[in-house]
């Protein structure tokens, strides 16, 4: 067996962007996809502080540090951006605007639902982001994640244990083993790693896989 | 003649009462308004309710301090991680929070502005923050109804400002300022620049001065360098 | 008898307004109070359609065509003006940003009700315009109109009889014949023209007057 | 590469079919988008329902020809008067009226754009327009619940544009148009000129491309003068 790296997951990803798509990455992971779009397909990446059109991360020795991503680290503005304040950014979001969102996740259920923003187990302080605007407003959401938990539980489940972040929003996801369609009948699953039989895979998900119709 | 310029700290924040609502401008350390909140420590207010995507993260620098002199009793807010001040109060139980999703946030502010007491949105439905909220499906979707989130005060960061109080704000320093300076009863402003009144052009003012109550020129330079980036592959940056 | 004249009205309600407060001016007769407020009295006058400062009328040969008032009259932009779009200028309207908004009207009731927008008493199209945000929205609503109809009819009135644009709106009223302020008595007398007997306003008037308290 | 402009009428509005919804920007006659109004003409669609500000004025220009021609079936508008066109047809019982009060039109297409199904608003409460409508007291007023105004099309009129879609607009040109932009599933956009992408400043867009589905280079010059004032005495325009 032979998981997808990191890289390799983003790179998945980045390919199934078509030209022209309106999208945000969510922070963490998610940020490493635009690296693997490459600049003559031009995809127009979204921060929800303002941004639209931002660039790769700037050369350490030009960094402008007015210009920061969700993840607060420093980015570029791509010639065409533009910057708008938080209400006219999340306008974008909520408004059915972005062609894509793709996100981190806890969990995925077998109908698009999504628990990311916390997991309730520690007493940690809860916050929450953008990522309910970004999972009930984007005309697509994609998720990126490990197939299984590091003590080997499911992240794909047929409920989720964490607290929802959005109700029946994500439409695939790409994880270390497979890619992953979620339609009408459940998880589908379109692509697997190297190695990686169909019967393991569902041995590591918490919920009915179905080959593609 | 207007002129909404005033040359003390002092004069900046008077009147500020105890219990404020205070809205509080920027995203992470990009268009913070530090050196008021530096001045409304100064000035005394406790009891406040603030309003902040973030609770801050540098222990020495603006809304931590605020919150470590005691001056917080509630925070309202999307994003209140990084911030050891913050999660020491909260987990001590001295710092209410109320955690908002960043959009509804950002609507509810602008609803503020704007007049709209309240409004429906999808974002939320069927979540922990939805608990305790009028549920209803309007316009083909399950909504909830969110209010408007007035404030006594708005503390906002800009590039450029005129003495009628029209301004401008800088890359993503823009952020949430420009909505926070339409929703309180008492807008005051930091400005990095202070331009002759005509020198912003008008179809490039992004704050009208209608806003804005008082204008401190507060020249700081630049935020500092964001997070450094925690990747594993990046091709692109190894040119 | 002399009543004021439609310059002297526009006159008396401009000496009312202080430097520094954001004003919409109603198209028709409000739109001449701009004209007595002295350019050294800092007012910054708002038009529906996205001006905040918006200065006097252009000579007639240095007219610039892309900008209109509210009553699609060429005007110009004082210096410190903004433009913006409809939502952010309605957003200064209904916000509550606005000191003073001045109207025309058909009638106004002795409890600030007014009504300025249709009179339904012919098959004439409906059209409202701004005029319902500006009565609810403004932080004070004054009126000018002449005090009774051509043929002698009392404007200022116990209850209006026709359709209403906002309830319980207006604080002052400008007329030919008196300044009156609308209080929780009703309607008081500020102000009469030259010749006019409080016993003659009353005549002309559909409600009982007050005395300043 | 993106590239949102088109080379001619016929592509600009290609698609737009019998029965959309469409809303035209412009207030008086400035910001009206009437190439693209000439060019829905000839394009053909019917029983439209046409969301604007006003019903036209010169009856040889924008709406008024469009509605002469038979192809509205309704109009929502905040004030239709002036317009003679629309004054028969309306008299005639040949078309449909909804009166939306300006500010209420404005923010139900910025709720359209926004997400925002249905708001709650002061404005129209205890009047006509108020009728049938659900009211409720909210934020210690008494409002009404308004709906989201969202569309199959928007017709807008801008001074630049760029490849991207990117938009300014001029003077009281802007009005209607950037809210109309982002509440429609097809705008398109007439603009007096197109730029290099990069040439608009990213502080300075209106509009951001998002929103725009397709441009169209209309060159057509200045707006025709305005209405004349009605004054009686005006000192100052004596000088």
């Amino acid at each position: 067996m032979k998981p997808f790296g990191r890289a390799e997951m983003a790179a998945k990803l980045a390919a199934d962007i078509p030209e022209g798509w309106y999208v945000n990455l969510g922070i963490g992971l998610p940020t490493l996809v635009a690296d693997y779009v490459p600049a003559e397909r031009e995809v127009v990446f979204h921060s929800e502080n303002g941004i639209l059109g931002m660039g790769p991360a700037p050369p350490e020795d030009a960094v402008d540090t007015w210009l920061v991503n969700a993840g607060k680290e420093n980015v570029t503005l791509r010639t065409g951006a533009s910057l708008v304040h938080h209400a006219d950014s999340f306008m974008m979001i909520r408004g059915g605007h972005l062609d894509l969102c793709v996100l981190g996740a806890y969990e995925v259920a077998a109908n698009g639902d999504i628990a990311n923003w916390t997991t309730s187990l520690n007493d940690a302080v809860p916050a929450v982001g953008g990522a309910m605007d970004l999972a009930a407003g984007a005309r697509r959401l994609w998720v990126m994640m490990e197939h299984t938990t590091k003590d080997g539980r499911p992240r794909l489940v047929e409920r989720c244990a964490y607290p929802l972040t959005a109700l029946a929003a994500v439409k695939r996801i790409y994880t270390n083993l497979a890619v992953i369609d979620v339609s009408a009948r459940g998880f589908e699953v379109r692509l697997v790693a190297d190695g990686v039989s169909f019967e393991a895979l569902q041995e590591r998900t918490g919920a009915k896989l179905h080959r593609p119709a | 003649m207007i002129d909404k310029r005033v040359a003390s700290m002092a004069e900046a924040l008077a009147g500020i009462a105890d219990g404020s609502t205070v809205l509080v401008g920027g995203f992470g350390a990009v268009g913070q308004p530090n050196a008021l909140i530096d001045g409304l420590i100064e000035q005394g207010a406790k009891d406040l309710i603030i309003v902040a995507n973030n609770a801050g993260m540098d222990a020495k620098v603006g809304l931590p301090r605020l919150m470590a002199a005691g001056r917080a009793r509630k925070l309202v807010c999307s994003f209140p991680r990084g911030s050891t001040v913050f999660d020491e109060l909260y987990k001590a139980g001295r710092i209410e929070l109320e955690v908002v999703p960043q959009g509804t946030l950002a609507e509810r502010i602008r609803a503020a502005g704007a007049g709209i007491p309240a409004f429906y949105t999808p974002t939320g439905v069927g979540t922990k923050l939805a608990e305790g909220k009028e549920q209803r499906h309007v316009g083909g979707r399950d909504c909830i109804l969110e209010h408007a989130l007035k404030a006594d005060v708005a503390l906002v960061e800009a590039w450029r400002a005129d003495r009628w109080g029209n301004l401008t704000y800088k890359g993503s320093g823009r952020n949430f300022n420009p909505v926070m300076a339409a929703a309180a009863t008492l807008t005051v402003v930091q400005s990095q620049h202070i331009d002759e009144l005509g020198a912003l052009d008008p179809e490039a003012v992004v704050t009208p001065g209608i806003f804005v109550s008082r204008v401190l020129h507060v020249p700081y330079g630049n935020p500092p360098p964001g997070n450094r980036r925690a990747d594993v592959a990046r091709p692109e940056a190894k040119r």
